[in-house]
């Protein structure tokens, strides 16, 4: 298969699963005639015609709930919201209703609905426009979060997002759309982690576009004689836990790498999942993340505010170098 | 104007659909099986029973009675935590409701639900909403899920839900959209402790539909003929691909808004009223046959009287076996 | 009816205020401080001095500039991303409304904001906000901390924005309790690019106020005197104590939505039809001093010129010396 | 002071700030002329009058917005949201409003905001009356949480939070409205930790309810020459890793027990926290929180489905005696 982008991958996918299964849906604001404000969407209204795909009004909270309440009757909907920080005004529908249905129904029905939007920071949106909402829907029974980091994986996990029965939110960070890679050609499936890169010294963990500076680390890291193993989680919930633990019971070293907040992100709970299943393998374990304050504007300020590949690489190069506990 | 004098003085309803007195009779059979089983489930809530809490639906049995008079099979409602009557309306089994409220493994739901939360799929109820306004948007989801056929869906809510913005949004979506949803606001003059006019800038519900241009109609929610033929009407409207609609209905709880509420906010002489237009009692009236609505009402009776006495002897659930999972496979 | 039809048969406005040739003269300084100003960011922005993205005002000038003219110390405003017309209406320094743009030390947020989330509640903008809707809220609540006081609150919004919960909610709140807060609604006819009547049912967005019993004017929102006489009957009648006041002004974006859209979804006809009414010219028209006018809009664009160039040479933030704390002490 | 319960110390702390400091609004969904639903503030309306106490329309995102606003210009709102479950509703204005304004203001003015909520399982109240929020806030910076266990820390905490200049999310055990206890006489200040129970076998770290299970355990273990510490956080957001930290390096062991889930909880972060922080202090440790699914309503299922005392003795009990890590 030929390269692609990330952003051309996600419409691949789109298109195939709308192709492929009439009951699809896709729709979201300003995703149809304009093709979707990061010009990932183009086409698919003119193939589909608006009975499949359609704008909506800017009404987060409406979309979510007509994305329950077809799916519940048989629809298999995906929508946009245009930006993560703007599913907080969605929640409610997600996570009272959407999550809640299978198991409250007494699995009557399944909820297959899809949720796409762009998240992370590092693009000078300021903090109203750079967040990711995994902190809020991390702790939702029910809930399923995918986060691709190649255009194969962005392709695979919304195709499988898409066939999923149960409500998925796919992660789509800004600063990945237009990288390339394979396309990849089937679904990728939701809960497992992949181990990019294998290394016995230490386990890195990120997801997202820190997978890309977890590997640049490593590359760094591997010039200086030491060989970390990098995990790719893919899916934030659930999470892979039996993946780090494996490799964590290999390199007895492990760090957590996320675009932050450490309070309440999933690489702390990721930890203490480690913590308690695998506490005997950990000689050294700890979390980089951001700060604990909104995003800033200012480029100066954000890009202190990130964890960053030379941070990652300084951290390890000197935890690793000094004396492992006894 | 007194909120009696309101309630009387509603909009003209579009539509001349004049019931046979067979139909009068089965609106009067769902209305009283209504009655009966809500009846029932206070007994059972003061007995100890029924956990949590529980709304209940007395006085108010016309709206969900006369609206899904008018669905098919395939047709699809949401409702609120003040359900009960939806579902039965919809044909629920007031077995499995009663065994669902008791928390047995028998329920609707298998006793996972609850009262506030009952899902019935196979009869028509996408499911009830303990959100205040969110059977107005699993309404609206399902009408998009309906679009294109001649399948419909109602959302049913309170007047303190057109406070909400779950119906804003969905109201202006589904008109945007043009789905065949039915909004009905069951305008039962208070939210909870707060009248209307306290917490409702305007008090113009219908008014609030008709700036979206969804057509609405406020009628006399007492009466089960008017609501039925305001709904007849409504429901020919969407199956004909003219959008939602919306039906304002007056009406009253005669209980307080759910389990601990003895309703002192109310002035007594307003309480009185209302119990004086009973909607059961008016279709009695209009029935006109004292003898064979005094037959259905037995017979109503005696059937739940068994099926409460098959629900309480049902076994609760056992969590060894109820082996839930997180995820739908 | 076309777009510019629909904007010059506006309602009467309320209110016979009929400003001197030096009000006219202020008010014309006011919109081209904005419009010089915003084509200065626009060139910064194309340069890449400015990041992320911007959404420019130009074309709609009329609208803050005439209603903040109604304001006095100690009003509140809340604005949109696209605020940067309302904070300099209100008096915020250009300089360091153009430093925070460039993401430096010296502006008005210290750089940690940006273009679209500006605060200044020294000129009383409480602030402006990223979330469509938000502004509602936020100047719904400033206008709770000034009851009983005579001071009041002011948000503007785009016609998008009447999709959104926090308008429905935000509306039925002030006025049940009777807030001192003006809604302006900045009808642009678009949002993003989408046409208003693609979604917004009904498209009748005064109306949308009305319904909730606010009084509310439809004006030419591309005539400085006809905003500022509608705000400044607005502002008078909340000072008086009668609540929630709305204005929908009609105008238009010259411009695309935001940095990256050319506004190809815009037919060039209508475009042409708005340029041809810019709210400029109008009001150069109206006070009909081409002399004065001329002399204001070189002052001010010296002036800009000089604060932009100090903004320019203006440090970055230095995180290690930004010592920000999660919280406040 | 003489012993009052829950419910009334929290209206005795409305009472006293309200009077304290007129800049203090309280106001929610039948929470005046009825005083509330839950019966925890009668009286104030009376007292306070209209203007400082009053009802609402249903609105949570607009009460949420409402106390932004007014809380940026200079008044300390309180409201309360019913049951937390609906505090979702309003997270749009707490998270994207409330938690950035000081920070991106570049610290212009603070925003003194707070919201109580009735929180908790237990009640057989359902999947939509019984969910805590706090997985849906722990990850947002710029908010605080407190969350307290006794009549007089639910007044002091309440006091504490209406004074402090940043927004603050009361939670409310349900099931602690009716408990006894000690009324206290001041403030209790935020982000400090208890300990209420001293022991050197192992560490039991717990918030509202579960203190009481926590205390209950310890007891039983008591009887079988098992000394617990047990630890109430009071504060979930910021979080007192330090008095954990403490404890463990004295007990070496500790379990995380929360109503739960598991993912996304604060228990499971915790445990992170100390795994990066205390790791060579550890010998043990684990989560005891719920199942991860939503909350049922039988009372079979419900009570099979929260942690409890017995559960968590019993685990200890088995955990303790086992050989200690070499
Ligand atoms: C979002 C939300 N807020 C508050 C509540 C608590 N609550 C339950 S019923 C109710 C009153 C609803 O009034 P209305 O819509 O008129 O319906 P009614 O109960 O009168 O049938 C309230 C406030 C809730 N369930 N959901
Ligand atoms: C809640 C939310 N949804 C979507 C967006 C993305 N967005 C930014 S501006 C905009 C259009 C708003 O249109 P309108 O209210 O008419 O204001 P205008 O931009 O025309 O001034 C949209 C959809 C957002 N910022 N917030
Ligand atoms: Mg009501
Ligand atoms: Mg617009």
């Amino acid at each position: 298969m030929s390269d692609t982008t990330f952003r051309k991958a996600i419409c691949a996918a789109l298109e195939e699963e709308l192709e492929r299964d009439e009951r699809v849906l896709f729709f979201g604001e300003d995703v149809a005639a304009a093709g979707g404000v990061f010009a990932v969407t183009p086409g698919l209204y003119e193939r589909f015609g608006p009975g499949r795909v359609f704008d909506t009004p800017i009404s987060e909270l409406a979309l979510a709930g007509a994305a329950f309440g077809s799916a519940v009757v048989g629809k298999r909907p995906v929508f946009e919201v245009m930006f993560g920080d703007f599913l907080i005004l969605a929640m409610d529908s997600l996570v009272n209703q959407a999550a809640k249905f299978w198991y409250i129904s007494n699995e009557q029905a399944p909820v297959p609905l899809t949720v796409r939007c762009a998240v992370g920071a590092g693009g000078r949106f300021g903090a109203i426009h750079s967040q990711t909402p995994t902190p809020w829907l991390l702790g939702v029974p029910g809930i399923k979060i995918v986060a691709p980091s190649t255009p194969a994986d962005a392709k695979g996990l919304l195709k499988s997002a898409i066939r999923d029965d149960n409500p998925v939110v796919v992660l789509e960070h800004k600063r990945l759309y237009s990288i390339s890679g394979p396309e990849g050609d089937g679904t990728v499936p939701i809960g497992e982690a992949n181990v990019v890169r294998e290394g016995s010294d230490i386990t890195i963990v990120a997801a997202m576009r820190g997978v890309h500076d977890a590997l640049a680390a490593a590359e760094t890291l591997a010039g200086d004689g030491i060989e970390a193993e990098v995990i790719d989680l893919r899916t934030l919930r659930p999470i892979d836990e039996r993946t780090v633990l494996e490799s964590v019971a290999k390199t007895n070293r492990v760090v957590m790498y996320d675009e932050g907040p450490e309070l309440g992100g999933w690489a702390r709970g990721l930890l203490g999942a480690v913590a308690e299943r695998g506490l005997e393998d950990i000689d050294d374990s700890w979390v980089i993340a951001s700060g604990e304050l909104p995003i800033p504007y200012s480029p100066t300020l954000e890009d202190d505010f990130l964890p960053s590949a030379e941070r990652l690489a300084d951290e390890i190069r000197a935890r690793v170098k000094a004396p492992a506990r006894a | 104007m007194s909120a009696v004098e309101t309630a009387t003085t509603v909009d003209a309803v579009a539509g001349d659909w004049q019931p046979t007195a067979d139909e009068l009779a089965g609106g009067l059979r769902t209305m009283l099986l209504l009655r009966r089983f809500e009846e029932e489930m206070q007994r059972l809530f003061l007995r100890g029973e029924i956990h949590g809490t529980v709304h209940l639906y007395i006085g108010q049995e016309a709206v969900s009675a006369g609206v899904c008079s008018a669905l098919e099979a395939g047709d699809w409602v949401a409702a609120t935590y003040r359900g009960h009557g939806a579902a039965l309306a919809q044909g629920s089994d007031p077995e499995a409701l009663a065994a669902e409220l008791l928390g047995r493994r028998t329920g609707t739901c298998g006793g996972r639900a609850g009262s506030m939360n009952i899902v019935d799929l196979d009869h028509g109820l996408v499911g009830c909403f303990g959100i205040v306004g969110g059977s107005i948007a699993a309404a609206t989801g399902a009408a998009l899920g309906c679009r294109g056929g001649d399948r419909v869906a109602v959302a049913f809510f309170g007047d303190g839900a057109t406070n909400q913005a779950y119906f804003h949004e969905c109201l202006n979506f589904a008109k945007v959209l043009e789905l065949p949803v039915l909004f009905v606001c069951e305008n039962n003059l208070y939210g909870e402790f707060t009248p209307l006019a306290q917490s409702t800038a305007g008090a113009d519900i219908a008014g609030r539909a008709r700036v979206f241009d969804i057509p609405a109609a406020r009628v006399d929610g007492n009466r089960w003929e008017v609501v039925a033929a305001a709904a007849r009407a409504a429901v020919a409207r969407m199956r004909a691909g003219e959008g939602p609609q919306f039906i304002e209905a007056l009406t009253y709880r005669h209980l307080g808004h759910s389990k601990s509420d003895a309703g002192r906010y109310r002035p007594p002489e307003e309480v009185e009223a209302w119990l004086a237009r009973d909607p059961i009692d008016q279709l009695r009236a209009t029935l006109a046959d004292d003898e064979r609505a005094d037959a259905i009402d037995a017979e109503v009776g005696g059937e739940l009287t068994a099926a409460v006495e098959r629900a309480l002897a049902a076994p609760f659930p056992d969590p060894a076996v109820d082996r839930a999972t997180e995820y739908a496979p």
